[in-house]
């Protein structure tokens, strides 16, 4: 069962990596042209139909993958950056520093995401995809921070890292050779799962007008256009809909398949 | 001694918190002088109309005059109608709490039933079916639970109104009714997302020796749980919680514009577009609190539940 | 709702203990369970039943106007914004005369005017028995009081103090005659205070106008919650014939979809104007009645003559043939709204249509552009975030593409930002925004406006007709500033905002166009439900 | 000579909130090509006092001295010193090797130490082939990861990465307590050889007295902090003084008719 | 017959080498056997598949049948009126084998009121003279603690008494004094016996420890790697063990016998690993 979490997490991953790479290489006609006929119904050379000014659907959708990537992939490496490092010097530290590092966390962590966001996006003046990748990424370090605090802490319990104090190591090589191994897999799940939310983020965010710019196309800005069509041509809403389900889906999955991957306590044999 | 160590650390943290929150909001470009006077404005009214507001003092000085009327008591004035909004803020903030209280009521009865048949039936297909389904649960964003909601049950079937509110004072049912679809909307998604820690705090519970110890003593495994496996997940659970409670008010922000409900969440991207500062730093502010407090009654209820903690303090230890 | 409380150990081992009765394996877990899950079903299903039922006796209508806008004051003459008008004015607010759904002017406070020769000198004769909802006499000295306000008044808008400008002297004749003495005649004054620089207010509420305004009209207000509801009820002591509705609710809903669908499932009775009428197919059964009028919100892609390239007239013109208008607005506004070629509305007495003036023809674009000697240009469109902007900018970016053009395209907060930007700081090279305002054609003669448009000839025949002596005089005028700005490319006129009004099939007496800024409700009736 | 020595050490612990005194003034000293074997059971502070000779843990009162001179964390030079004699041996084979290392690193990790000389980084590769001959591991190939190994050849492996600075103490902190009876044979077997061949001085601490009485000449007794009884292996389990120790002699288990 | 276990296989989710297969042994009233073997050998297995214990993965054949009563496959309801009644179980862990957050007294007290339905009052008194019998001082104190509060003799006392209180006709040990101290562990074996005697219930006890089963069991079975390599009598075992690994088992278990720091007798020299 376990490999079977992690396969199909992995296939919808590749398929939205996919989307983007293809985006960027072809695209069966330009996501931004207007024309005739609108709200057209699947045809030759409009392999999905169009929106209501015309433009190709197929085309939008690939390129919403683009920026649906971009925002996780930076929006996790922000949290990742900042939040791990932070997390294992938290994890590491005793009294004041630690309790310090805690507390910023709370802080952020008492903001929610999309506050931020809102606060972020205005402040910059106008929706920008910057605005919210910043955003979602300054919400994803405390959960960063705190899953590797909780994972350095076992690190540093262990008894080879008394064994290398022992042989004359301080703590930068500790933390080095191994805090940060083995604090690894802990994080890659994190990323997966952070990832799902910061696309999910993401969407919200152009569905109240303030995440990518209403040229480039992105999945959620999609949907909120094609809200008032919802009665007659529901596919402008679906579509799009499902590709975000569908990210998430794969990027959670993945998380779980790597967890019991490289969880080697899940072996039990009772209860 | 620990309750009080809780305290101080809440009170610092709120301290920091309202120095980030004033200079966040302060970063907004326009401002509420464009606002007033609106498309006919020329530069030079618009120069005149911020200085008689006192727009043009240095940051750190309204950071004062703001944080004064906050400690004093009672809610800054919104800078666009000068109108004292205390009563809107506190209105509107009971208008989103209600709806995040039934929307965790939701989430919570939908995950424990849910996280605890996914922890016991791991290895069975219905428990991989439940864990999925709370996959998919948490892959769907909110707004589109939210307008499937509304044409389903609002428009075509009219069981619920689609969306609105109706204050509890007017008329009960009413304000029930039109509270079904938006808690369900966010209970759902925070639902789901819980199912997973439910599951993984009961599996943990599973896993552990007492739960094998209650086993060969004749608890068959439901009751095992429930005499056993309750009380040690509760803890896990209250943090959860305690921890979604932010996400959750993020939540009811997309929720009551999809819904169309004069929550705290619409209420502030209304504030935020009117650059109406005071309100907006003063809501921003109550946010972040209130999210602190939930943390820090989290904490103090952990002595609550274990006696661990409980009676060491009775013991003086 | 009974929720499992699993935060206090206490109350936990009670609710185990109480609940124990210890017959083995486990039968405690089950009638536990039971009784839980029975509350939970049983209190679902109280909801479900009270929502669809609850029926009361006949009373009068409380009628529910969904609007798209909020206002952050109540006083229409301090703080700008459509909304504020939209539902205090001719409502709450009167004015000594009225304009009326075709927008001609009809006497209201005064029941009748008299203009002399040389047109400097108006008198108004006012009616007798009007009273403030406050119960005071609206008599000349409170007539003056709130004219003479709008001049004095510091606080006041600008755009409205300019309005005034023309009166030199107002005196009381008697208690029921005023008499208005302007420098200098002027035909717009009088549509000036149809609007809201006429509003007569009560004189002891001049204070605290923003809160709780006090006026002479059919209705007035009962409770505002700021930014999303006006509640206004019937004025029973209304000197005129008064309203047979109860009151009327201005609800706002931020995302028109909502609406559409508040108005669906029946929590609505009107819609003031559809903002996205692409789902008006949803209103197409008997339930509701759809009223299709014009209102006087052109909706225009401004150019910012400052800006080098667009001073250009050949780059303007070019521009203006690349936009295909009329697939424009049916792709963005499903075809609802007029074509119009300046800046005027077919209310307005001196219209011409001129939308063929610059028929969409590619070749003639790049031709033109050629002809400017400007390549590779790139412009900046910085457009607001309303409803309307994004899918019309979308679409121009991808014309201009066409003929070589290209514009980035960014989007401004609105009001806060956009306003900062573009109408302060000047920032921008084009954006797309509709202006509201009746007649403001005018606008184009004051170089002063975020256009920065300096042309004399449109300021001359403007001004000129302001004082003509006949009205026939002043169309001519007025329909030549018109066509010269249509041939300068001032601005490119996309189309004019429709007035889509919906409401229940029950409710009758409620005008199509918007040709002032209220949405005047004074004639709208219901059967009592 | 002596080695290392305690004069005074005293111990005290914060655990959430309540002081708890493990070491309660002990002195002790341990001279050149002494075996010796400190016994006592859980919370006697026997793993405390080990870790504060080894220089990891920083006593609350009284000194340790490593040949002579006191340690402290100030004395960069003479903690040097220390963490090249000196070197210790845990317990529990699955935490005392970092799993996402191969065990040829791991076995090397120390000679790249900031203390040791830096000559001895060049041949680090044969130096580490030599000691897995040395611990009996030439049928492993260095490459492997720990989990691909059994706890005795895990345990061997943390021995190997203890020899490389070649040190001249070594302390096994309950080295064979987690392995099972067959290979724990083998584990003694080798510390047996390894104390002579390589003339190291050995500090064994153990909950068990007939591994203790196999491996050390002297002995000392444990209890609650305090040293309650020390001397030659043979004589104490002769005659013990203390009767604690008599009664810890006492309970061992003893198989029928041996 | 009481308890007869033949041909018992158990394997675990779609792993294909079986953790225990073709284990078969029998345990009269009153006898006592001991199951000796290393760790990963699969007596803990046996023990949590002779009270129906094993995961969901797990996959087991075979028979066990007690007092003629085939156990294999019978429902978890069956199966819990024996738990904690006929026969009763203890870990090696006592640390973790407490629910935390229950008074010691009360979590006994369940296992009384749970299978002879005594109320409140009755269960108290019960609770107490158990918790006396096996040797804790203070019964009282003890009843009302919480497990953090307690050492682990204590804590593993409070377990036996939970298995022991309902006089179980079986008793199933599972390491039960492999994590106390030495001296701890002798007077834990001592009452475990004590108490055993008085209530003349049978034991199957599990160790990788010859000498303390040897001080506990008549007879004893020897499992390597998942299956019984020899049973029989403790002294014919011990005398003359049949299977050379028992031999290497009996020569390494007692390294008293050896010159201090001469070289140890290894299993390898008996007995070679096939």
């Amino acid at each position: 069962m376990k490999r079977a979490v992690l396969w199909a997490g992995a296939t919808l991953v590749a398929l939205v990596v996919l989307a983007c790479l293809v985006s960027v290489a072809w695209l069966p006609t330009d996501p931004n042209t207007v024309g005739t006929p609108t709200l057209a119904p699947p045809s030759a050379d409009h392999p999905l139909g169009t929106d209501n000014l015309g433009r190709d659907l197929a085309a939008r959708l690939l390129v919403g993958a683009r920026s649906c990537l971009l925002v996780g992939v930076v929006a996790v490496s922000i949290g990742a950056v900042i939040g791990v490092p932070l997390g294992i010097i938290a994890g590491g530290s005793r009294g004041v520093a630690a309790t310090v590092l805690m507390r910023g966390a709370d802080i952020v962590y008492a903001f929610p995401a999309l506050l931020l966001a809102i606060l972020l996006a205005a402040a910059r003046g106008h929706a920008s995809t910057f605005t919210a990748m910043a955003a979602i990424g300054l919400s994803t370090i405390p959960a960063f921070m705190r899953v590797t605090r909780s994972a350095a802490v076992d690190v540093l319990a262990q008894d080879y890292v008394m064994a290398a104090r022992g042989a004359g190591f301080g703590l930068g090589h500790i933390a080095l050779r191994h805090v940060l191994p083995n604090v690894a897999p802990v994080v890659l799940v994190q990323s997966s799962s952070a990832f799902g939310v910061a696309i999910l983020a993401e969407a919200s965010l152009s569905y109240l007008g303030l995440g990518t710019p209403p040229t480039t196309p992105s999945w959620g800005r999609m949907i909120y256009e094609a809200q008032s069509f919802v009665y007659s041509d529901i596919q402008l809403a679906a579509l799009p809909g499902i590709c975000i389900a569908a990210a998430v889906l794969g990027f959670n999955l993945l998380g779980d398949g790597l967890r019991d991957l490289l969880d080697p306590t899940l072996r039990e044999i009772t209860r | 001694m620990r309750t009080l160590k809780l305290l101080g650390n809440f009170l610092i943290c709120l301290a920091v918190a309202s120095v980030v929150v004033f200079a966040v909001v302060n970063l907004l470009p326009g401002d509420i002088a464009g606002v007033i006077l609106g498309p006919n404005a020329s530069p030079e009214s618009v120069a005149a109309l911020r200085e008689r507001m006192g727009l043009d003092e240095p940051l750190v000085m309204r950071y004062v005059t703001w944080m004064g009327t906050l400690l004093s008591g009672h809610v800054p004035r919104s800078a666009l109608s000068g109108a004292p909004v205390g009563a809107d803020i506190a209105g509107r903030f009971a208008v989103t709490g209600w709806l995040v209280f039934f929307g965790m009521g939701v989430a919570i009865c939908l995950a424990l039933p849910m996280g605890a048949w996914a922890a016991l039936n791991r290895h069975r297909p219905s428990g991989w079916l439940v864990s999925g389904f709370a996959q998919f649960g948490m892959a769907i964003p909110a707004f589109m639970v939210g307008i499937c909601l509304t044409i389903i049950f609002g428009v075509k079937l009219r069981w619920f109104p689609a969306n609105g509110y109706v204050e509890a004072s007017t008329s009960v049912t009413g304000w029930l009714s039109h509270l079904v679809l938006p808690s369900i909307t966010l209970g759902a998604v925070q639902g789901a997302i819980l199912v997973r820690y439910v599951r993984s705090a009961f599996v943990d519970v599973l896993r552990t020796d007492w739960f094998r110890t209650a086993r060969s003593v004749g608890w068959r495994r439901w009751a095992a749980v429930w005499r056993h496996g309750l009380r040690n997940t509760a803890l896990q659970l209250v943090t959860v919680v305690g921890l979604q409670v932010g996400s959750l008010f993020a939540g009811a922000i997309v929720v009551e514009s999809v819904f169309a409900i004069r929550g705290i969440g619409t209420y502030l991207l209304q504030n935020v577009s009117n650059r109406d500062l005071p309100v907006v730093s003063t809501i921003v502010l109550m946010l972040v609190a209130l999210v602190l407090v939930v943390n820090l009654l989290v904490d103090l209820s952990y002595g609550f539940i274990d006696p661990r903690l409980r009676n060491r303090r009775r013991l003086g230890r | 709702m009974l929720c499992l409380h699993s935060s206090t150990g206490a109350l936990v081992d009670r609710a185990l203990d109480s609940g124990a009765t210890y017959n083995p394996y486990g039968r405690i877990m089950r009638t536990t369970a039971a009784r839980v899950v029975a509350a939970t079903i049983s209190a679902v299903l109280t909801v479900v039943l009270t929502a669809c039922g609850g029926t009361s006796a006949p009373a009068d209508r409380q009628l529910v106007v969904g609007v798209s806008t909020s206002p952050s004051s109540l006083d229409p003459t301090t703080a700008d914004g459509a909304a504020i008008s939209q539902a205090l004015l001719y409502n709450v607010y009167e004015t000594l005369v009225k304009i009326n759904d075709t927008g001609d002017i009809v006497p209201l406070l005064a029941k009748e005017w008299s203009v002399s020769p040389d047109g400097t000198s108006y008198t108004f004769e006012l009616q007798p028995r009007a009273t403030f909802a406050s119960g005071a006499p609206v008599d000349s000295h409170a007539v003056i009081a709130s004219l003479q306000r709008i001049i004095d008044d510091p606080a006041v808008l600008p755009i409205l103090k300019k309005k005034m400008e023309p009166v030199s002297s107002m005196t009381a004749v008697d208690a029921d005659t005023v008499q208005v003495q302007l420098n200098q005649p002027s035909n717009s004054w009088l549509f000036d205070i149809a609007e809201r620089a006429g509003i007569i207010m009560d004189p002891n509420s001049h204070a605290n106008a923003a809160s709780q305004p006090q006026g002479s009209g059919p209705f007035r207000l009962d409770n505002w919650t700021q930014g999303d509801e006006i509640k206004l009820v019937r004025n029973s002591s209304y000197w005129g014939t008064g309203t047979k509705l109860a009151g009327i609710t201005f609800r706002k809903y931020a995302d028109p979809n909502a609406m559409n669908a508040a108005m669906l499932s029946g929590e609505l009775d009107i819609i003031s104007n559809v903002a996205a009428p692409e789902a008006l197919s949803q209103f197409s059964d008997k339930r509701f009645t759809v009223l299709e009028g014009t209102s006087t919100g052109e909706i225009i892609l401004a150019y910012n003559h400052a800006s080098p390239a667009l001073s250009n007239l050949q780059v303007r013109q070019a521009i203006n043939y690349a936009i295909d208008r009329k697939a424009l607005r049916d792709s963005v506004w499903a075809g609802k709204g007029e074509l119009i070629g300046s800046m005027v509305a077919p209310t307005d007495p001196w219209y011409q249509d001129l939308s063929g003036e610059y028929p969409y023809d590619p070749a003639k674009a790049r031709e033109l552009l050629a002809a400017s000697g400007i390549t590779d240009l790139n412009l900046r469109l910085r457009i607001p975030t309303l409803p309307y902007a994004p899918g019309a900018a979308s679409y121009i970016t991808s014309q201009l593409a066409e003929v070589g053009i290209t514009a980035t395209v960014d989007q401004l907060e609105f009001p806060a930002t956009w306003v900062q930007t573009v109408m302060v700081e000047r920032n921008y090279d084009m954006t797309i925004i509709s202006h509201t305002e009746s007649r403001d054609i005018a606008n184009f003669a004051n170089p002063g406006y975020y256009w920065n448009y300096n042309n004399t000839a449109v300021q001359e025949s403007i001004a000129a007709a302001n004082v003509a002596p006949t009205t026939a005089e002043r169309d001519q005028l007025m329909a030549q500033a018109a066509k010269l700005i249509s041939d300068d490319a001032a601005a490119d006129f996309l189309w004019l905002l429709p007035n889509l009004v919906v409401t229940t099939s029950d409710v009758t007496g409620v005008g199509a166009n918007a040709v002032s800024l209220s949405f005047d409700m004074t004639a709208a009736a219901a059967p009592p439900k | 000579m002596t080695l290392l020595e305690a004069r005074g050490l005293d111990k005290t612990y914060r655990r959430s909130g309540n002081p708890v005194r493990a070491i309660r003034c002990i002195d002790l000293s341990v001279a050149s090509g002494d075996r010796l074997g400190i016994v006592g059971e859980s919370g006697s502070g026997k793993s405390t006092l080990v870790r504060m000779l080894a220089g990891l843990l920083e006593p609350s009162f009284g000194q340790v001295l490593y040949r002579g001179n006191p340690i402290n964390g100030a004395n960069r030079e003479q903690l040097r010193e220390l963490r090249r004699g000196v070197q210790m041996v845990f317990q529990d084979p699955r935490s005392s090797l970092n799993p996402r290392m191969r065990i040829g690193d791991i076995i090397a990790e120390p000679l790249f130490s900031p203390v040791q000389p830096r000559s001895i980084r060049a041949h680090a590769v044969e130096r580490v082939a030599e000691l897995m001959d040395l611990v009996e591991l030439d049928d492993v190939a260095p490459n492997v990861y720990p989990h691909e190994l059994s706890g005795g050849q895990r345990q061997r492996v943390a021995i190997a990465r203890a020899l490389a600075p070649a040190p001249e103490v070594l302390i096994a902190d309950e080295a064979v307590s987690a392995l099972d009876v067959s290979v724990r044979a083998h584990v003694l077997n080798l510390i047996t050889d390894l104390v002579a061949t390589q003339n190291l001085t050995l500090v064994f601490v153990s909950h068990d007295l007939t591994v203790v009485r196999h491996l050390c000449d002297r002995m000392v007794v444990m209890r609650d902090g305090v040293i309650v009884e020390q001397g030659r292996t043979e004589a104490i389990h002769a005659n013990p003084t203390d009767d604690y120790t008599a009664r810890l002699l006492a309970s061992v288990p003893r198989l029928p008719g041996h | 017959m009481m308890l007869k276990v033949d041909q018992l296989t158990v394997r675990f989710g779609r792993r294909t080498t079986p953790a225990i297969s073709g284990i078969g042994f029998h345990i009269d009233q009153g006898e006592r056997l001991g199951l000796i073997g290393e760790s990963g050998s699969g007596k803990s297995v046996t023990s949590l598949a002779v009270m129906g214990l094993l995961g969901d993965t797990a996959r087991i054949s075979g028979s066990i049948r007690w007092k003629g009563e085939e156990l294999v496959g019978r429902s978890d309801a069956h199966y819990s009126r024996l738990r904690g009644a006929a026969m009763g179980m203890v870990f090696q862990e006592p640390m973790t084998a407490l629910d935390p957050t229950m008074r010691c007294g009360r979590q006994v007290a369940e296992v009384v009121r749970l299978h002879a339905g005594a109320d409140r009052g009755q269960a108290r008194a019960k609770v107490l003279e158990i918790l006396a019998t096996v040797g804790l001082a203070d019964p009282e104190r003890i009843a009302d603690s919480y497990p953090d509060e307690l050492s682990g003799g204590q804590r593993q006392r409070v377990l036996i008494a939970m298995a022991m209180v309902n006089s179980p006709q079986l008793l199933i040990a599972d390491e039960p004094t492999t994590a106390l101290d030495v001296t701890v562990q002798a007077k834990v074996l001592e009452e475990l016996d004590r108490m055993l005697a008085n209530t003349g219930a049978g034991l199957l006890f599990i160790s990788h420890d010859l000498a303390v089963v040897a001080r506990m069991c008549e007879r004893i079975a020897v499992m390597y790697r998942g299956s019984i390599v020899e049973t029989g009598r403790l002294d014919q075992v011990l005398g003359n063990p049949q299977h050379p690994y028992t031999a290497g088992l009996i020569a390494t278990a007692d390294i008293t016998s050896a010159e201090p720091g001469s070289r140890l007798p290894v299993i390898q020299d008996f007995w070679r690993q096939s």
